[in-house]
């Protein structure tokens, strides 16, 4: 059985109306890119399928790209589409 | 600038020069009435001769439909992170003196300002420049969302300018 | 355009189509203070999604040396009739909601606005291009002077924009 | 001797400061132009001298060319180099 650890990832607008939730703490397998997380969550949330084509992540604040490797205690958010100002 | 010289330890990893300058930058992200007057004064100085500002107002239509109502979320402590690497590259691309960066959240009422952008410069050219490019790159950056609700539903709006510059969805 | 329509009789010699329209652009040239919040009220529109304006502020001090006082001379009727001019080519330009052009003579203090330019749009581009071309156009076009005074003298400043669509010197 | 007309002139700014003098009314020959006004002004107030390369007219508060020919009733001004805004 490989290592885990424990990410916080958090849900905004579609995202968040879509798994009904805010945030939430993810046990996850060590070395587990940021890409197979936001798969895991489309799985456990269907409805994330509909937006999941223009979901962005963003891991401890920053815009990431799908294949960053996730840390221990990183903070990620699911992205929607952007509709400021 | 004030900024780099009151922490010469801190090291500026981005490809710009220039930082966020915490003595004349201001960005905030608040469920408070906007005040234009307020974004007025924190840039003024008296050694601009211009203050430029830009206030985005929520609409009373779109497409046809009324607007009944609009709400903006944020994820906050990255939108504020975002609007400082805005004020950061205003600062790498032109000589301003103050720029002042206000996004409202929640329920904001038609005809209410949901963002403003003020900046103060020595010339006019410059402070023009900085306020269109701060909206524009806001536009595109900064992760905020908004909701618009009409007599029949609702709908998340999408900002055609959102291109984060790392891309993960694939 | 509603001050067509209102007066079908009026013939517009101007090469451009649009025109000064007295229900939604607002020219002044006035000795009172100016006040931002008076020119975002007169272009406020719930039609409009943005509303940009450009402030022109007296600064403390030209080449080093330190400004004591300004005072702004205009030929009032020509000037008003020129901030017109100057809505009507905005309007020949861009799809704007209200502008919003005041300017203020007699003695100014350092810090204080001596020039407003307000513009509401549905879209921000134009009001921010038009908020530009405003400012621009007004520094070439409208027959008003500054004088700058300083600790030891004064000068009649001169805009480098200063180009009279005909000119008569010679 | 020819027919005359009066016309109104305006002096502001430098202008003003070199006739001393904010408005006057000005008695014409028939068929005179801007130009020739404006070199008449010159004889009369030396001071406008130094200007005069500068100066532009205004013919009933528009920008005018020199060989505009003035009318009985003219609102002719001295336009120095403007610095508004």
């Amino acid at each position: 059985r490989r290592a885990h650890m424990r990410v916080k990832v958090l849900y905004f607008a579609r995202a968040r109306e879509a798994t009904g939730s805010t945030e939430e703490s993810a046990e996850i397998e060590n070395g587990t890119t940021a890409k197979a997380l936001l798969e895991t969550l489309v799985r456990r949330f269907p409805k994330l399928q509909e937006i999941r084509s223009c979901l962005v992540l963003a891991i401890n604040q920053e815009y990431a790209d799908g294949s960053a490797v996730l840390k221990e205690g990183d903070e990620v958010a699911l992205i929607p589409p952007i509709s400021g100002g | 600038m004030a900024g780099i010289q009151s922490d010469p330890s801190a090291v500026d990893t981005r490809s710009s020069a220039s930082k966020f300058d915490p003595q004349n930058d201001f960005v905030n992200v608040t469920s408070e009435a906007l005040s234009l007057d307020a974004a007025y004064k924190a840039v003024h100085s008296t050694a601009a001769g211009a203050i430029t500002t830009f206030s985005g107002i929520t609409r009373d239509n779109f497409d046809g439909k009324k607007v009944v109502r609009l709400e903006y979320e944020a994820y906050a402590p990255m939108a504020i992170a975002k609007l400082k690497d805005i004020c950061s590259e205003i600062r790498s691309k032109w000589d301003v003196c103050k720029i002042a960066i206000f996004h409202r959240t929640g329920v904001v009422d038609v005809g209410e300002p949901s963002v403003i952008i003020a900046v103060s410069s020595v010339h006019r050219a410059s402070g023009l420049e900085a306020a269109r490019f701060g909206i524009d790159e806001l536009k595109a950056t900064v992760p905020i969302w908004k909701k618009e609700l009409y007599e029949s539903g609702d709908l998340w709006k999408e900002n055609s300018e959102f291109k984060p510059k790392a891309a993960s969805g694939d």
